[in-house]
């Protein structure tokens, strides 16, 4: 009798141990792989748009606080990719489309930024940019020609880029969304247009209500 | 409990005294028979075939063209290393099976002969495009080069008949273990079991290979995934090798003790040699893809040691053999570290060629060991190094062993017995084909270090002067080849010889007996499906990854083509 | 204690840099070829701490189903795509890998699995062949890369390889089910 | 067991892995893997896409040259190879029909050449001479006329 109860205790032990296991490994059930718990860790940090020096599509550089005071709505690509990143774009196209346009350019900047400066040089941008109806002003293109400066903002903002054998990338994808002060407040699926729209453009409002 | 096992032990023994009295029932003997005498016609053939080549190859002869390099190329690799192989050791092992448990049951007799017809059958398929020119793509067959679509069904046919062979096998020795219950397969049956287990389990990619080619050649599909095809072929390619030598093996532990008056070297190392044979060989044929593109580095070297693996438990295989050596040398008065060479029968054929082929796996095997390492292949990949390499070890380790059993296993089978003159005839004969093979082997590794590639017919690249340099060596290989051939002519008569003109009498089946009072094996050792399903699970391992990058990242296909 | 040494030399192996990294470099070997030989090297293992502390083994694993649970609850964590991504990034939870593996898998199952009626030597199998076929399916037909450090064709791969080792466990166990072992193996 | 055959068997293992060991070393430290480049192209439009449908040799550095390549039945474009000694020579190959296989004998160089697939391997030639280029893969009736040269100044 004595001797069921122990094995049923250890049971009882391990089990509970497995709770607490997953629930750690998990971030408490809630995010079963690396990708979620990254986005839900950057959420939590909100981590600084390093000063970083762009080049874009019309061979302008500067850095990114030429933004300042606009949020900055994200994508990383690379134009050889031929598989995620031109679905991200359109993807990006029809976020830009669905907003109210008197926000467009004023209140919200676009940017499309290339972890393959070697290849992507701001004529392949300009022409790359072209495909996804990009004006090249209010949606911009860019890449980061100093390799430090780049790593340093993918490991901040968490974009994992692995070159496979053949000249390609893979990488994960989402969007961005920098405040106006240059922190990341959010990240969200590239592949639900409708909601991100409607997130940002709640985001806006609010912006604009406080305004007034 | 006593009196069943004493009684067990009592019908054992009166069996083996039928055999030893009675000998195998006609039936049987003529099935092995009827695979012995096509295994070494097979020979003939292509030891004929095989001396052209190395005539034309060092420039010495003219091929007419009606009958090219390539397509006697094709047909010699096919007839040795398909049917002179798969005949002698479907033949031998039968005779093994129906030796050790007791005659085999009619329905097997039955599906090996069937087999038999199939194989014949798909051999004369193959063998008429061949000769028509029609079929010029080597033993390898790599797409996008196309033969003719009949070549592929002989192929087919081939395979069904060693699959045919193989259930066979199974279904008598299952029957056995049902009527023996809780006693060990017989050792040279387990042996047999392990062969059967690799024909079939082997044959299987390169079954699947020729499903996909067979729509292709006929034109009804338009491209073919050439990496895929050639990851199976290898998966097969290199497997079917290792059985003859497993099936060479097989005399070295069972048969070679016999002949020397010894014992059987450890019952329980020696099932598990054969069962880390069974697992791991299939893995092995990764290597001869190691300079292939669309296979990354880390997995090329994952499949270096699979390949290498394989040499363990012919390292073991190697210390056993000598030790046993050294135990009856011993037994007989051997004294010191190599007393036991002088205590050997020299003068027996049927322990003198398995010896030398022993003695041929040393560098044999060293060879094969360093071409499966990546860089150490790149050096001699596609060369004529690997030719030579394939001469020692098919050509010397297993050919040669072959030799010797059928000095006692064809007069077995014609209740005849091998007079001194044939096993004097036997002996000059295993000195010629040692010294051809020694030569020619030798010949091709070196031509093959100096850069001379493999499959190809005489040529001097316009005079190149590194192509010239190569010619000295290309001769002693024809110069080898006609020792070879005039080693094969020996062979030949006298298989037929015993086979058809000895006197008769009654010859031995020799197996050797454990030492006495040797451990028991355990009962673990039986548990065949637990060593496939192993077997099924390292080969899932090894291929899953450069197959899924083939077939998934595929590139777009290749259509048939016909270069010859 | 030898069969303890050979674990321990094992394991050593394993965790040098080189072969830790290769062995990671490519997903499926990663899981389906260090995992099982971290294992494997508990396995091994488990003997010294089976002579040195016989009483709690007897104690706390008496039937053999918390070693066999805690078995499950590791080697499943393991199979969550997030573990294996962090094994790759963070050291801590490398240095995890290589504690649990062996220790708290490896050691309890070779506590369990003689204490283990066929029943639930059985059912462990099942529920590995279909936890594998699920991952399986999971693998290869989620469109999501699951692993931000691999690449999707080495997930894929994976999955194929989950399937190929399930259909090998459900051909052990038709095996089993056909097969009486005992009536080759015992005398009659 | 007897102690020799624990010996030998712990010297057959040794020596296994001593070979896995020295493999590994030189394949991933000293970087002297087997090619195993992994790019795929569709073998029927060779001609068409870069960067074979201009093959020939290019310098693109010091003493460092590309070389693209296409093998087809029976022979090698690029024919005529020209670099000075002591130059690396980068190789971009394909073949254009069967399986080929590109060697240069008194090199290391020696890769299957397979339709579909883009093979890449290097080589620093340091000897001037004229280097054999041949096939090393049965390809067909023409197959021991496959070669070229590259010559070495």
């Amino acid at each position: 009798m004595m001797l069921k109860n122990r094995t049923a205790l250890s049971s009882l032990l391990v089990l509970l141990f497995g709770v607490v296991l997953f629930y750690i490994g998990t971030d408490g059930f809630q995010a079963y792989t690396a990708e979620t718990a990254r986005v839900n860790q950057l959420m939590e940090d909100k981590p600084q748009f390093p000063d970083v020096t762009l080049e874009d599509n019309k061979a302008r550089k500067y850095t990114f606080s030429e933004f300042e005071g606009k949020y900055v709505f994200i994508t990383f690509l690379y134009t050889a990719c031929g598989t995620v990143c031109p679905e991200l774009e359109m993807n990006m196209f029809g976020v830009y489309d669905r907003l109210p346009e008197e926000y467009i350019g004023k209140d919200i900047q676009f940017l499309s930024i290339s972890f393959d400066p070697d290849r992507d040089d701001p004529e392949t941008l300009d022409s790359y940019r072209k495909m996804f109806k990009s004006d090249g002003e209010t949606w911009r293109m860019a890449r980061i020609t100093d390799k430090d400066e780049l790593n340093e903002l993918l490991d901040r903002f968490g974009v994992t880029v692995i070159p496979d054998n053949n000249g390609n990338f893979a990488h994960n994808s989402a969007f961005y969304l920098v405040n106006p002060q240059g922190r990341l407040i959010d990240v969200m699926d590239y592949k639900r247009i409708e909601e991100a729209a409607e997130q940002v453009t709640s985001i806006l409002d609010d912006e604009a209500g406080d305004e007034k | 409990m006593e009196s069943i096992a004493g009684n067990t032990v009592k019908t054992k023994a009166f069996k083996e005294k039928a055999n030893k009295i009675l000998g195998i029932s006609p039936e049987d003997a003529r099935l092995s028979k009827s695979y012995l005498t096509v295994a070494f016609i097979a020979l003939l053939l292509g030891g004929f075939l095989g001396l052209l080549q190395g005539l034309n190859r060092a420039g010495m002869l003219e091929l007419p063209t009606w009958l090219n390099y390539y397509q006697v190329l094709t047909a010699h690799g096919l007839l040795l290393v398909v049917v002179l192989s798969a005949f002698f050791t479907i033949g031998y092992f039968y005779a093994g099976l129906s030796h050790t448990l007791g005659g085999l049951l009619p329905k097997v007799r039955k599906m090996a002969w069937i087999g038999f017809w199939m194989k014949m059958f798909g051999f004369v398929l193959a063998v008429i495009p061949i000769l028509m020119n029609e079929a010029s793509v080597m033993y390898t067959f790599y797409p996008p080069m196309a033969a003719s679509p009949i070549f592929y069904i002989g192929l087919v046919f081939i395979v069904l008949g060693i699959w045919m062979c193989s259930f066979g096998a199974f279904i008598n020795v299952a029957s056995w273990r049902k009527a023996n219950p809780g006693q060990h397969i017989p050792i040279l049956s387990f042996f047999a079991t392990g062969v059967f287990v690799l024909l079939f389990f082997g044959s299987l990619p390169v079954a699947i290979e020729v499903f996909m080619i067979i729509p292709w050649a006929f034109g009804w599909v338009e491209t073919i995934n050439v990496m895929v095809a050639r990851t199976l072929f290898w998966a097969f390619g290199h497997t079917l090798v290792n059985i003859w030598y497993m099936t060479a093996i097989s005399a070295w532990y069972v048969i070679v003790p016999k002949i020397i008056d010894g014992h059987r070297w450890s019952d329980l190392l020696t099932r598990i040699v054969v069962i880390a044979l069974v697992i791991m060989n299939i893995t092995g044929g990764f290597h001869h893809q190691i300079v292939d593109p669309g296979i990354s580095e880390s997995v090329k070297y994952m499949h270096v040691f699979m390949s290498l693996a394989i040499g363990f438990p012919s390292l073991m295989t190697a210390y056993a053999m000598f030790a046993v050596f050294e135990r009856t040398a011993r037994k007989k008065g051997g004294k010191g570290l190599i007393g036991w060479f002088k205590k050997m029968p020299w003068g027996d054929v049927r322990f003198l060629a398995p010896f030398i082929a022993m003695a041929a796996f040393i560098p044999a095997g060293a060879g094969g060991i360093v071409q499966s390492t990546n860089q150490l292949n790149q050096v001699v990949h596609n060369t004529m190094w690997v030719v030579g390499h394939f001469h020692l070890t098919l050509g010397m380790t297993v050919v040669m062993t072959f030799f010797g059993i059928s000095y006692w296993l064809v007069p077995y089978l014609s209740k005849r017995v091998l007079t001194p003159q044939i096993n004097k005839l036997g002996i000059v004969q295993t000195i010629v084909w040692t010294l051809g093979m020694v030569m020619m082997s030798f010949a091709m590794h070196w031509a093959g270090l100096l850069g001379s590639p493999r499959r190809t017919s005489y040529t001097t690249y316009n005079d190149n002067a590194t192509a010239l340099g190569w010619d000295p060596y290309l001769f002693f290989l024809a110069i080898g080849g006609t020792l070879l051939m005039i080693g094969v002519l020996m062979q030949v008569y006298a298989v037929f010889n015993m086979m058809f003109f000895a006197p008769k009498g009654v010859t031995e089946f020799p197996i050797a007996d454990e030492e006495e009072g040797a451990a028991p094996t355990p009962k673990w050792t039986e548990r065949w499906g637990l060593w496939i399903v192993l077997m099924l699970a390292l080969v899932a391992m090894a291929y899953v990854i450069p197959l899924v990058g083939f077939l998934v990242d595929a590139p777009p296909g290749s259509p048939p083509f016909k270069t010859w | 204690m030898r069969q303890a040494q050979y674990g321990l030399v094992l394991l050593v192996i394993l965790i040098l840099p080189p072969v830790a990294n290769l062995l990671e470099s490519i997903m499926i070997t990663h899981m389906h070829m260090q995992m099982p030989l971290l294992v494997l090297a508990g396995f091994l293992i488990a003997k010294f701490f089976q002579i040195k502390y016989p009483q709690f083994f007897e104690k706390w694993n008496a039937n053999g189903l918390p070693g066999l649970l805690l078995f499950i609850i590791i080697t499943g964590y393991w199979t969550i795509p997030r573990t294996m991504d962090e094994t790759l990034t963070m050291a801590s939870v490398e240095a995890f890998k290589f504690f649990s593996l062996p220790f708290l898998a490896g050691v309890p199952l070779r506590d369990s699995w003689p204490k283990l009626s066929s029943f639930w030597k059985n059912g462990i199998i099942i529920f590995f062949a279909i936890l594998y076929l699920g991952m399986g399916w999971l693998y290869i037909w989620s469109p999501e890369q699951l692993c931000n450090n691999y690449l999707l064709i080495e997930q894929i791969t994976l999955g194929w390889g989950f399937l190929t080792t399930a259909v090998c466990m459900v051909i052990y166990l038709g095996y089993s089910y056909f097969i009486d072992f005992t009536q080759y193996e015992t005398e009659s | 067991m007897h102690r020799s055959e624990k010996v030998w068997l712990l010297l057959s293992f040794g020596m296994i892995i001593g070979f896995m060991l020295i493999t590994g070393y030189q394949a991933f430290a000293l970087g002297m893997g087997p090619p195993s480049h992994e790019e795929r192209i569709d073998p029927q439009k060779v001609d068409e896409t870069a960067p074979f449908d201009r093959p020939g040799i290019t310098k693109i550095g010091e003493n460092e040259y590309e070389v693209v390549m296409t093998l087809q039945i029976f022979s090698f474009t690029p024919n005529q190879i020209e670099v000075p000694a002591g130059s690396t020579v980068h190789f971009t190959l394909t073949s254009k029909d069967v399986v080929h296989g590109f060697q240069v004998a008194d090199t290391n160089i020696n890769a299957m050449v397979m339709p579909g697939y883009v093979q890449k391997i290097s080589q620093k030639f340091e000897k001037p001479g004229e280097y054999l280029v041949l096939c090393n893969e049965y390809c067909g009736a023409g197959h021991q006329m496959m070669a070229t040269t590259i010559t070495v100044k």
